[in-house]
């Protein structure tokens, strides 16, 4: 089951970045967005957490670098970089969601009971969350010259680390994503650079920042109930 | 009949009032006014909930606290929408927010300095509210009425849950507790204030009363709330931080001490310990989504066919 | 000795603050200047705690609340504002540093022994932080229009807490800051809003950040030797 | 005597060479090139290891951190001070730096991933820098030979530190000790790598030698720095985490397995973990800071009566 810990790692990771644009999305509709995705991405993250053990003890007595989710989700967003750069996140969304779908249609086809049943929960939620950013990244790609560049901008820096994440689902992955950003006007970035190190908990050095601050209540009361 | 007459038969009658109805200006603009510091409310009050999401303790009360804050926006939502149906633009109601020419609920230029915060918001600031609220579901209005009966519904499953996040803390470690009680102590003046000036002092209520706008008064209301509060409390353990707290068996009611109305004046006036901050946040969120609404209105127009070069 | 409490608790969270600095100053010899200025801070707060206890559980172990440093200590500098605004920080060094100067001194007169010894040694240092902080509010204020605004904006936003910082020692305080404003060229802020709460431990919501990030490798080791 | 004839003389004496003193142009860019990469490293430098300052485990290993992160900012100092002495501006420098067109040491594009990673750094990577930089206290180049003296001095302090740090851990809790195993696996063949490519690779190598700003080659100093290492892991009771390192009684060296040059190419080329990373962040910083250096120059020459309007 250690997929499902990293598909779990990653729904829990992505909530937690999401759920730091909260109250300062650039309308109150993508706030209700933003949450909303957030919320599925956590649902997941219970769902598929619970395959391999409790929850609570997965998300917040593990260090670093026994998370297997890919670098892409723990990337800073808009709130965690000092920014809010809308077009980063939907990029990032774009990248994420795309390849959650696949995974999560594979699931859905599993022999697995559970793990199907996961999965074919799963498969909506990403479905509305790939069209979500399927939507923006026409506007942004489509919008003004600076939300063109911003996205575009935004794309040619996440790319790279969408390698460890489409890992044996390249092919689909690749159909499912450049027709996007073929319609979006959006220039498809070159493979070159193709970090990886998350799904055997080599990370990048933001994922303990997030861990710290996910983890502070938590940890400063053992064994409490909440 | 003429619109004035007609309106008076309405309100006489205790039917609703619609968008297209005639209505006097000083109705339309004083439900205008309520109804956009209401929203404004939702929207601030995003903020100080929102900051305890990523530190909450559990995955489970995680998924509560997001799915309340995401609620908050919703309710902000209807209630632009319905302030709209008075001939408001949603622009200008963000306009007057982030220009501070209208105001939201006071209670959150409050910190939230524990997770324990969240439940004593849940269970006091919500509490505060609904009771505030359930009188505005047959307020003469139409569409707040409406809106007000889904958000009072939303409220109230809000308000068991702060109730129930604080009555675990109660019964939990020394540490625990501690912090529950603590958010009490802070908590408790703040959401007697949320009513309002006394009677006495309270500008807007006549006019309001008779229109079926406003139902009871703020101290009416205020009482409520501590008839409610104080058996909560026992249940929970937990202190309200008014020694003067007591059943007067002549009133029926709880006898209390009132918030200093001072401290609440100096709050709505722009000195409370969050304001800058939760106005700062605000409109940081607003400038730095001005390109994003602008990129989203463009592609609009070019999807219109109104391309302009 | 809680005076003792609140001073080493302003120490320790501006320590934390500044050497959030590190690798960010505008030259190699501001990040030299402010690493040792952390450094400084860091060293007083170590002698100032250990007047009422173990360093690290005070330091580690104690929840936000129990914090006793005034507000504006763990206000956020330039990192944790997303920003690298050098400005903001050196208004804010300017009016914690005179205030820290003026109690040290007091301290360095007292009549208990630990205390004095604490004080003559902090007392250096805080001058020497003054300094810095003076010459940096000259070179802004009377460098370009640009230095100027921002540090007179910084100054406007940051004065007000300087009512908690200089409690009992307010015409003193002003006596040392009022001059070096005067002779930066920049206008003294109106006294208003008295921001306060951080000596019976009622922070803002910046400090439960600060601790979760500074605690959070301790509290996940209970108990371990470092 | 002629100005290549002097050189010569001077060198061939083992004597320093001065910065007014005539030098051939290629000992004079090479020297640059070489102490700016040293500088530039310093600066780089403390990135990996300021990432652990705010979460320090004890407030004694925060200082002791904070002030080794302070020495490599003041290395940097001395470092660019010595290479000013060649003809080269702090600015031009700086410069060379943040296009990228100058590099510094490929270890610094690796992540710090614990609290461990301070302690390994200091051990392993403050070690490789100690035994790479030992020699060039003896540099023919004046400047640059008296930086190293105090460079040195402080980097063995530092190392003292990381080890001691490391062995606090080793001896620790089992997750402490796991944390620091894990350190010293993923940082032994970055370090090993430090040396530079194999001897038959080396670029630049044998002018450097025979102009004694090189004293020995990239792998007589692996094979010393693999030699100290293998007695000091057994007494941190870690594993080096290379299964081909035994004693060679003929040889009497360490046999070890290369690190994988390949990989150091693409991370020399931009391509490690943490390359752009490191270089967004220091471009940042700097391009943040320019209105401060602005304002300070423009204070400067207001105060030195050179007031332009």
């Amino acid at each position: 089951m250690s997929e499902l810990l990293a598909l779990g790692d990653d729904a829990l990771i992505a909530a937690q970045r999401l759920s730091e644009w909260v109250s300062r999305a650039p309308t109150l509709e993508e706030d209700v967005a933003l949450a909303n995705i957030a919320l599925d991405q956590l649902g997941a993250a219970r769902l598929l957490l619970s395959t391999a053990g409790d929850e609570d003890e997965l998300a917040y007595l593990r260090d670093g670098p026994q998370f297997r989710n890919c670098l892409l989700a723990e990337l800073p967003l808009g709130p965690a970089r000092g920014d809010l750069d809308f077009a980063w996140t939907m990029a990032w969304l774009l990248l994420l969601s795309s390849a959650q779908l696949l995974r999560y249609t594979d699931l859905a086809a599993s022999d697995d009971e559970l793990a199907a049943g996961i999965g074919a929960k799963t498969v909506k939620e990403s479905t509305y969350h790939l069209d979500h950013a399927h939507q923006w990244t026409l506007r942004l790609g489509g919008g003004t010259d600076e939300s063109h560049r911003r996205v575009q901008e935004a794309l040619d820096s996440l790319w790279p680390y969408a390698h460890e994440l489409t890992e044996g689902i390249r092919d689909r992955w690749l159909a499912l994503v450049e027709p996007i950003l073929a319609e979006a006007g959006l220039t498809r970035p070159a493979d070159r650079w193709q970090p990886e190190g998350g799904r055997t908990g080599r990370h990048t050095e933001h994922l303990g920042y997030l861990l710290a601050e996910m983890q502070s209540l938590h940890r400063a009361h053992p064994g409490a109930q909440w | 009949l003429d619109g004035e007459a007609s309106f008076d038969a309405v309100i006489a009658a205790d039917q609703k009032i619609e968008p297209r109805d005639a209505m006097p200006d000083a109705y339309r603009s004083g439900l205008i006014r309520q109804i956009a510091q209401h929203a404004h409310s939702e929207i601030i009050g995003m903020q100080p909930e929102g900051n305890w999401i990523s530190r909450a303790p559990t995955l489970r009360r995680k998924a509560i606290l997001l799915a309340k804050v995401q609620d908050e926006a919703g309710h902000g939502l209807y209630l632009y929408a319905a302030a709209e149906t008075l001939g408001i633009s949603r622009e200008e109601l963000t306009d007057a927010l982030i220009s501070g020419k209208q105001k939201y609920s006071s209670i959150f230029n409050y910190p939230t300095l524990s997770w324990a915060d969240v439940g004593a918001i849940g269970w006091l600031v919500d509490g505060a509210a609904i009771v505030n609220q359930v009188p505005l579901c047959r307020c003469s209005y139409g569409p707040y009425a409406r809106a007000m009966i889904r958000v009072c519904k939303e409220e109230s499953f809000h308000q068991r849950q702060g109730y129930q996040s604080l009555y675990v803390l109660a019964q939990g470690t020394p540490e625990q507790r501690a912090m529950a009680q603590d958010a009490v102590d802070r908590w408790w003046y703040p959401s007697l204030a949320m009513f309002g000036p006394p009677d006495a002092d309270s500008t807007h209520s006549a006019q309001s009363m008779a229109w079926k706008v406003k139902r009871f008064s703020n101290d009416e209301l205020r009482q409520r709330f501590v008839d409610m509060c104080v058996p909560q409390a026992e249940i929970l353990g937990l202190t309200l931080p008014d020694p003067g707290l007591r059943w007067n068996e002549e009133r029926g009611h709880y006898d209390y001490t009132s918030p200093d109305f001072d401290e609440l004046m100096r709050v709505v006036k722009g000195d409370g310990p969050c304001n800058r901050q939760r106005m700062a946040h605000r409109r940081r969120a607003h400038e730095e989504g001005a390109w994003v609404r602008e990129a989203a209105a463009a592609y609009a127009a070019k999807q219109n066919g109104k391309v302009t070069v």
